[in-house]
């Protein structure tokens, strides 16, 4: 139980930290008033809307407020239409959720196959060409893939929506976008770990029980090469959340990341900050899912253990 | 006769260059409940005919010449599929690497289990009941519990019995064990080495015991077969390769030990080093380091007569000890 | 003892460049075009044939050449404008470029040293440094950049400054795992029990031996870097009017998808080629210089 | 005539994993309360299995690593800090080789540099680096190698000459041959001794294979678990072990003689966790004649005429 | 004689309505309009931003409604009855109006003058949290609203004020319901608020869209859409796509540049209308620029007909003087700005005040459509006449008007809130105005000449239209030499809509879509 409670405090060491960061950056980063209120208010006006927003105490008396409200799981108000900034928050989790929900299962189950496929059947012409595809899939910088897809599917052939998110339909090029570049990692990945454990003398001693390609993939191989990759797909939460911004915006994807571009736009602190701690938390939360299910897949993984990245 | 190989060959591909062949020529035969002994020094080949042997060649190797008899019937001659089959019922491989050679993520029961099943094709329930009963028979204590334990959790010694256990599964006939102790302290490798003489006898497998401690060899073989450089230098029963080796090379071998030498003295070597598997001289492969070389060794691969790939053996029954050191300086 | 820590491959220093001749197509055209880049990041400014930022309202979005209304006087066409498509390209990619190398060096200056100092001197140092390695990676640094630029306003030594802290983290946690490894093995251990000071066990033997790995990350690093500009600039965030890179080239174009589709196309294409080449040559250098790390 | 070098009472123990919240790391006593010592121009050699401490007390008495408690002294003088200037020009004195030659050597510079780096290091006259080449009996042409061109017994004798032109008195040789074939292996213990006849240099001899140090050794010290259990000449020591431990481990020893088989293997089992040491006599668990003083009570290395050794029920055993 | 013209006009406008046809049943479409952004809040009163009003403008009614159609082209003044059926002016400083009777909100409730009092009184307006002066801008002159009986209401000014109707017909001189509004509390209403309009709250989703259903009991008709939708897609590429592929029904705020894309698809057409804005840019009082001959020259070096021809494809135009041909009061021959880059440099040469001192243009990132081309475009312009100006494009206004950095320029635009000075001219530049009385940096704000000032005081006061228009032509001399900012052009706002859609777009940010302005399959006005 140690390692899980240690666990527990580091992650609450990097969220203080990034909380605090969070909270400096952004507060010594000048005036909302000035962005949020029209032009011409007269002085008055902001002294008020200072005074409501806690923008007129000293910077370490909002800071102190500010983590104690925090401890209290009251986020703030949003400085631009006065709601709860969790609720402003928490309304466009779904969407997000989905688009990278879906986006790690195109990874997933296009990239662990391929990647599967490349290392078993190494150096072969599938090899080279699931690998080449790969190449070219994480060097497309994600904008730009978005924007072809808008190009050929919504303009040239006016099959696809080009934004939004109703249907299933808007699902499609949004995910199809994040996904690919995280495809091709995955592939990447799962065939170099692949190689790795395929290498391994206790893949012979499998070979020499008479099991099977399939059998000695999936019962033996696998179960390993996994390791490294769900590893390398915690870290890469982070790397997502930062395309899903790219994405969203692309694609009017009303999720997490367009809030974040729109409240940076307009200095909305209290919704920024309660992004960032999401955020932050959605890292911090990763990484442990990833040491659980790093634990359930690999019993090597004991007390005090830390994972290699 | 269990098994014999004869005239074996394996070619590596390499990728740009000439295949290599780090087998050549090799024949050996091996009856039930013997041991037979592989010994070389490291690149010498005798892991990689076991490879062959058990099917197990790299990627880029294969079989290129010879025969491989189990039972009278030849593998290399058979279709692939059945070959293994074969292999499956009845041969196994215990290796060097027992830790490295267990699957990490998989408890140890498991593993045991499966090649039960592989090899019998019994139902879970009852391979699960046959991994413990094996583990227990290897000398495991406590194989209940031990058996849902993973490798990390074990030690080398452990590990190695466990790796026994899987290669016991099934009662093969044939057993390969390739420098299955090396890896291993002596307290442990004196306890190992006596369960796989165990196993032989009460199992009646053939052993093929492949190892580069000639003093292992003299502890556990019944026959010995020294390799030089892909092929085989001396054929001999135990006994009589200690007592009188016929081939320079295996002299050389035996000479250099420090045990047998008087106390104190410099011990006896053999000069140079062994050739690179793609670059051997033509003729007898040890003709560079042999003192007994004559021009014949240059040119003339020496076939293997009497025991001894030799163009010039040293007499048979000739004490070894007697051999001056001048010879080989 | 994992694969990692051994040490790089032996003294092949200079066999990448013997093989120069032999390369596969892919590398060979990946180091042509990395190569071109590196020349339009020298001399952008002499072989545009217009100033990047010469307006000539009269010739506004002129289609490039093979299209119909093309001229061959603004081969790239122009922009809204009226600007020389091909200059602004040349001048655009010039900064994403050098942007992109300061960013990748001071992240890679920063992050190796820290791993040093971290391996050398251990105890807190070394906890220190890696507590901050963690809080790095556990902030999602393109957002926090978003904020940073957004907040406290554009300026070149801040976007300079963020770029610089991308990635900085990587580096140091792998260059401190070589120093631990290769200092407990080996060879600087047996240099260090002939008497060598730490400067010569590190500047003479260590750092040669784990630069393979560590120029590796760099090929690695680069072209996420080169994405970080151009994503940031793309959001409107990085580099900014009358500036021009290839990220804020894309995102202006992105308004003229459907009646000027090369606006976007071309920039983004170049991104792409960049990063591409960058990755094919990362992965031919890391089978060369450090076969363990393949991936 | 004082020893060379003398070791009292070494301690060292390392952290295993990381220690948790509520606990404090469990520690691994790899050397615990060692003593010996090392004549000007001797052989000891130290046995033991993997796990035993033999190679950590190598590092310990060259000041390679720092031990925790003990003393060591080197020609009277106790060892200076490790790291300072009088530690550094100490090397001169004392060199390791160990069983891994082609890693003690950088891949990345060539025979000739790494065999004059350690004059270039002390201000020594370069030409000693050619001679040293000569005394290993290599050509001098293996200068302008590099190691990956070389095979594992030249790299031994280029790790070996680079240690020779220091002109050490102390040698401390870790499993020097370990890694060799057996041919190779003859070629470097001949080596070995030549140069400790031509030199007068000592050797602390560390290995796990009792023929061996049976051929180079002068005295024999046993290690079990991080500490020694018997010390005693060589001529002594082989014809008849006091301890336990050290017959079983001559027992298990396979002897090149067909003739020798049918000994039954010692049945000692499997060798306990390093990291969680038994408690009295460490090697009570395996041991056949263990009593229960020996499973409370450690015994102490006691001596009988000219040689040690730890063990409760040595008067018994040895009637 | 006027008052009775008026009532006349209000009776035609309402029989016209009444004759309209029904539309159809159930089967009426639903509308989605993809905009640019959403706003934070429908509280008319505190919101008054162009993404606010596109959607208020079908929540609520006025008491006099403007009649931009009035002659077809989308930017008439003509003033017509809203929910007043009538009004007559009992003194210059009170107006009576007549309620509408039996018009309902969209909870059912019925309009009394309680309704409108509370809705321009102190319960809202002035006297409950009026902070955000949106409103309080175009009230200035309003003193107090007062019910006379349920269906009859009094305004009274502080002041004589002729313009006392059009402000009643301007910005967010809208009518909320009482009751709902104390009982929900300002925040809840500006979420969800209750008005007569054709069109109630459905659903709110932050980020994503505002939903609006047909308020069927509308007194000015059964809605011609069953609902309307406002989707918040701020990229221009992905409004166009939304629409090429049929997501959308109407795009707003589409560049020129992008009008023959559209044309360029059979089933899509665009409408297109001069705002009653106009783009600007203030010279701050403040290093080069405290010199009156540099902002001269810098104006007179602007090529204003080469940046709408360029940018705006000409359809647009630069108003003569700060003001509008839709003013009561328009001055006609007032001379154009003027485009003299001669003369600009010649100024600077005379001067002896200019030796290529940088001059910063500061401008937000994404604010006024084509600003950053202009400003690029212009730069040009400048160095041509030796003005030495940097641009620095930065995130937002506070950037903009930072006190501890350099700004000698920054764009502005004019809102044209009534067509007259008072509704644009006086607030802006005069003597109250942030330009005269920078709150960042006072040491930047105009020093007008006093007699400018006075001036304004008179076009306020002033009951005579020929003493105001002399007052404002002089105003205009003043400011035009003096120039504390120029003039660049009215921007031309381009929506983009299925061609079946029969739809006419104003001259101010409002999205009409009641059923005299939208229409379905074969568009009558088309």
């Amino acid at each position: 139980m140690t390692w899980i409670l240690l666990k527990l405090l580091r992650a609450l060491v990097t969220m203080g930290l990034v909380l605090t960061f969070v909270f400096f950056v952004l507060r010594l980063s000048g005036d909302p008033t000035l962005v949020l209120l029209p032009d011409d208010v007269d002085q008055a006006t902001r002294e008020f809307y200072r005074a409501k927003w806690g923008l007129d105490a000293p910077l370490w008396e909002q800071y102190t407020s500010y983590l104690r409200a925090l401890l209290q799981g009251d986020f703030g108000i949003s400085f631009r239409n006065n709601i709860d900034a969790f609720q402003v928050v928490w309304d466009r989790v779904p969407k997000t959720a989905l688009l990278g929900g879906t986006a790690i299962a195109i990874a997933l189950l296009i990239g662990m196959p391929l990647g599967v496929l490349a290392a078993v059947y190494r150096d072969s012409w599938l090899d080279r060409t699931v690998m080449s595809i790969a190449v070219f899939g994480f060097s497309m910088p994600n904008f730009f893939l978005g924007i072809l897809l808008i190009l050929i599917f919504s303009l040239k052939l006016r099959v696809l929506p080009s934004s939004g998110s109703g249907t299933w339909a808007h699902l499609i090029m949004p995910a199809a976008t994040l996904g690919t570049g995280f495809a091709a990692q995955i592939a990447r990945y799962t065939r170099s770990s692949m190689i790795d454990v395929l290498s391994k003398p206790y893949m012979r001693t499998a070979r020499s029980k008479g099991a099977g390609l399939t059998r000695r993939v999936s019962q033996h191989a696998l179960p390993n090469a996994s390791v490294p990759v769900v590893t390398i797909l915690g870290i890469k939460v982070g790397e997502m959340l930062g395309w899903a911004v790219v994405t969203e915006t692309v694609f009017a994807w009303p999720g997490i990341g367009r809030l974040l571009t729109s409240a940076v736009a307009s200095r909305d602190l209290a919704v920024v900050q309660c992004i960032m701690i999401l955020l932050a938390f959605t890292m911090v939360a990763a990484n442990m899912v990833v040491d659980l299910v790093y634990g359930w897949l690999d019993p090597r993984v004991r007390v005090g253990a830390r994972a290699q990245a | 006769m269990l098994f014999s190989a004869e005239n074996l060959s394996v070619e590596i591909d390499r990728p740009l260059r000439d295949p290599v062949s780090p087998v050549r020529g090799v024949s050996f035969s091996l009856d039930a409940g013997m041991t037979l002994a592989l010994v070389g020094e490291s690149g010498c080949g005798k892991s990689m005919t076991c490879l062959a042997i058990a099917g197990l060649l790299p990627k880029r190797g294969r079989i290129s010449g010879g025969a491989l008899k189990l039972d009278g019937q030849d593998l290399c001659a058979l279709p692939e599929n059945e070959a293994q089959a074969l292999r499956r019922r009845h041969l196994s491989s215990v290796f060097q690497d027992a830790t490295g050679g267990l699957n990490p993520v998989r408890s140890i029961g498991w593993q045991v289990a499966e090649a039960v099943r592989l090899r019998k094709g019994a139902t879970r329930h009852e391979a699960q009941a046959e991994a413990v009963r094996l583990l227990g028979r290897v000398g495991l204590p406590d194989p209940e519990r031990r058996a849902r334990e993973y490798p990390h959790q074990f030690s080398g010694g452990m590990n190695q019995r466990a790796m026994i256990a899987l290669a016991i599964a099934g009662n093969p006939r044939l057993l390969i064990a390739d420098e299955a102790t090396t890896a291993l302290d002596v307290t442990l490798q004196a306890q190992i080495l006596d369960l796989i003489a165990d196993l032989r006898s009460s199992l009646g497998m053939g052993v093929i015991f492949v190892t580069h401690d000639l003093g292992l060899v003299a502890q556990t073989a019944d026959r010995v077969a020294v390799m030089y450089a892909g092929r085989i230098a001396e054929r001999a029963d135990v006994a009589d390769l200690f007592a009188a080796p016929r081939h320079p090379y295996a002299h050389g071998l035996l000479s250099s030990l420090p045990e047998r030498q008087a106390q104190g003295g410099r011990l006896a070597t053999i000069p140079g080093t062994v050739p690179p598997i793609d670059a051997l001289p033509g003729g007898c492969a040890f003709a560079p380091r042999c003192p007994r070389v004559s021009d014949r060794c240059g040119q003339e691969m020496p076939e293997l007569a009497l025991g001894a790939a030799c163009h010039h053996p040293l007499p048979p029954g000739r004490a070894a000890a007697t051999i001056r050191e001048r010879e080989f300086s | 003892m994992s694969a990692l820590d051994r040490p790089a491959l032996p003294a092949r220093r200079w066999v990448w460049l013997a093989t120069l001749s032999r390369l596969p197509v892919m590398v060979s055209v990946a180091a042509g075009f990395m190569l071109l880049m590196l020349f339009v990041t020298v001399f952008a400014q002499v072989i545009q044939p217009y100033a990047f930022d010469h307006v000539d309202l009269m010739n506004r979005m002129t289609p490039p050449v093979p299209l119909a209304g093309a001229t061959w006087a603004h081969p790239m066409g122009t922009d809204t404008l009226g600007r020389d498509l091909f200059s602004r390209l040349l001048v655009a990619a010039q900064t994403s470029m050098l942007l992109s190398i300061l960013g990748t060096c001071l992240g890679a200056v920063m992050g190796i040293a820290l791993g040093f100092l971290a391996a050398h001197k251990g105890g807190l140092w070394d906890e220190v440094i890696m507590a901050l390695v963690d809080f790095q990676a556990a902030m999602p640094w393109f957002i926090i950049a978003l904020a940073i630029l957004a907040f406290m306003g554009n300026s070149m030594a801040v976007f300079i400054a963020i770029m610089g802290l991308y990635g900085w983290e990587t580096y140091a946690r792998i260059t401190r795992g070589l120093v631990l490894s290769a200092r407990e093995q080996g060879y600087a251990l047996a240099v260090r029990g002939l008497g060598a000071k730490p400067r010569r066990v590190y500047l003479h033997h260590i750092l040669p031996n784990i630069a393979g790995p560590l120029i590796v990350q760099l090929t690695i690093n680069f072209p996420n870097t080169i994405l970080f500009e151009t994503s940031l600039s793309f959001l409107g965030l990085g580099i900014r009017p009358p500036m021009t890179s290839l990220g804020q080239m894309l995102g202006e174009g992105r308004d003229y998808l459907i009646n000027a589709w090369w606006l976007a196309v071309i920039p983004g294409l170049v991104i792409f080629l960049t990063t591409l080449s960058m990755s094919v040559l990362g992965d031919w250098l890391r089978v060369k210089l450090d076969p363990s790390l393949e991936t | 005539m004082t020893a060379l070098l003398r070791a009292e009472d070494l301690r060292k123990s390392y952290q295993v994993g990381r220690g948790g919240l509520f606990r404090r790391a469990r520690r691994f006593n790899a050397v615990d309360g060692v003593s010996l010592t090392l004549n000007r121009g001797e052989t000891l050699g130290v046995v033991g299995e993997s796990g035993c401490g033999k190679s950590t007390l190598s590092r310990l008495v060259l000041g390679l690593s720092p031990h925790d408690s003990g003393e060591i002294t080197f020609d009277g003088a106790p060892l200076p800090d490790e790291g300072s200037d009088d530690w550094r020009h100490l090397r001169r004195r004392m060199q390791l080789v160990y069983q891994d030659a082609a890693g003690a050597l950088d891949p990345r510079q060539s025979i000739g540099t790494q065999i004059a780096e350690p004059l270039k290091i002390h201000n020594l006259p370069p030409e000693r680096a050619e001679q040293a080449l000569a005394d290993v009996g290599l050509p001098q042409a293996m200068a302008a190698r590099h190691p990956h061109e070389l095979s594992g017994g030249q790299l031994q004798r280029v790790v070996i000459a680079r240690a020779l032109t220091l002109e050490p008195e102390l040698m401390v040789m870790d499993e020097p041959v370990s890694a060799l074939d057996v041919s190779i292996q003859a070629q470097i213990v001949n080596l070995i001794q030549d140069l400790q006849q031509a030199r007068g240099m000592a050797y602390l001899f560390v290995s796990h294979d009792l023929s061996i140090v049976h051929h180079v050794a002068d005295r024999v010290a046993v290690m079990y678990l991080g500490q020694v259990v018997e010390e005693a000449p060589k001529a002594a020591f082989y014809t008849r072990a006091l301890h336990p431990y050290s017959k079983a481990l001559l027992a298990a020893v396979p002897v090149p003689d067909p003739a020798t088989r049918g000994r039954a293997a010692p049945r000692i089992g499997d060798p306990p966790n390093p990291a969680a040491p038994p408690t009295g006599c460490r090697f009570h668990p395996r041991c056949p004649h263990a009593t229960e003083q020996c499973r409370v009570e450690a015994p102490a290395l006691r001596d009988f005429g000219g040689r040690r050794a730890a063990c409760h029920r040595i008067e018994e055993l040895s009637q | 004689m006027l008052k009775r013209l008026k009532t006349f006009l209000a009776a035609t406008a309402l029989s016209l309505t009444a004759v309209l046809p029904a539309a159809a049943q159930d089967d009426r479409p639903d509308l989605t309009v993809a905009v640019n952004n959403l706003p934070d809040s429908l509280e008319s009163i505190e919101e008054m931003g162009n993404v606010a009003v596109r959607i208020t403008y079908s929540m609520f009614d006025s008491l006099i409604r403007r009649d931009f159609l009035a002659d077809g082209s989308g930017t008439a003044s003509k003033l017509v009855p809203g929910l007043a059926e009538s009004w007559t002016r009992i003194d210059d400083r009170t107006l009576e109006l007549t309620l509408r009777q039996g018009v309902t909100f969209h909870d059912g409730s019925e309009l009394t003058s309680d309704d409108v009092v509370f809705s321009f009184n102190a319960g809202r307006g002035h006297g409950y949290d009026p902070l955000i002066g949106g409103a309080k801008r175009f009230m200035l002159t309003v003193s107090h609203i007062e019910p006379v009986d349920k269906y009859t209401v009094r305004v009274v000014s502080k002041e004589p004020d002729v313009l006392l109707e059009q402000r009643l017909a301007g910005y967010a001189f809208w009518v909320v319901e009482n009751k709902s509004y104390l009982t929900m509390g300002k925040d809840a209403f500006a979420r969800k608020p209750v008005g007569t309009g054709p069109y109630k709250m459905d659903e709110w989703v932050d980020g994503e869209y505002i939903r609006l259903v047909s308020h069927d009991d509308y007194f000015g008709g059964k809605p011609t859409a069953k609902s309307v939708t406002f989707v918040q897609v701020p990229e221009v590429s992905a409004r166009i796509a939304g629409l090429v592929s049929g997501e959308y029904d109407i795009a707003v705020n589409i560049p020129p540049d992008q009008i023959p894309v559209i044309e360029g698809y059979d089933d899509l057409k665009v409408e297109q209308i001069v705002l009653d804005n106009t783009h600007m840019l203030v010279f701050f009082n403040d290093g080069p620029t405290a010199h009156k001959e540099v902002r001269q020259a810098l104006s007179l070096a602007i090529n204003r007909d080469l940046l709408r021809e360029a940018l705006w494809g000409g359809k647009n135009y630069t108003p003569n003087g700060h003001q509008l041909p839709s003013y009561v009061m328009y001055i006609e021959d007032y001379p154009a700005f003027e485009y003299n880059p001669e003369k600009a440099r010649q100024i600077l040469a005379e001067c002896n005040c200019y030796n290529g001192e940088e001059i910063v243009y500061k401008l937000p990132l994404n604010y006024y459509l084509l600003s950053l081309e202009a400003a690029q475009a212009m730069q040009q312009m400048w160095r041509e006449v030796g003005l030495n100006v940097t641009l620095q494009p930065v995130e937002n206004w506070s950037q903009v008007r930072d006190p501890d950095q350099p700004v000698n320029i920054r764009p502005w635009s004019n809102t044209h809130r009534l067509p007259d000075p008072t509704g644009s001219f006086v607030p802006q530049w005069g003597k109250e105005s942030d330009i005269q009385n920078d709150a960042q940096k006072p040491v930047r704000s105009w020093q007008a000449p006093e007699r400018f000032n006075a001036l304004q005081d008179t076009i306020i006061t002033a009951t005579d239209w020929d003493a105001r228009q002399a007052a404002y032509r002089e105003a205009l001399d003043i400011w035009t030499d003096e120039a504390p900012g120029t003039m660049l052009y009215n921007p031309l706002e381009t929506y983009a809509l299925r061609r079946d859609i029969g739809w006419k777009p104003y001259a101010l940010y409002y999205m009409d879509l009641r059923p005299y302005n939208l229409t379905f399959g074969d568009a009558p006005n088309n």
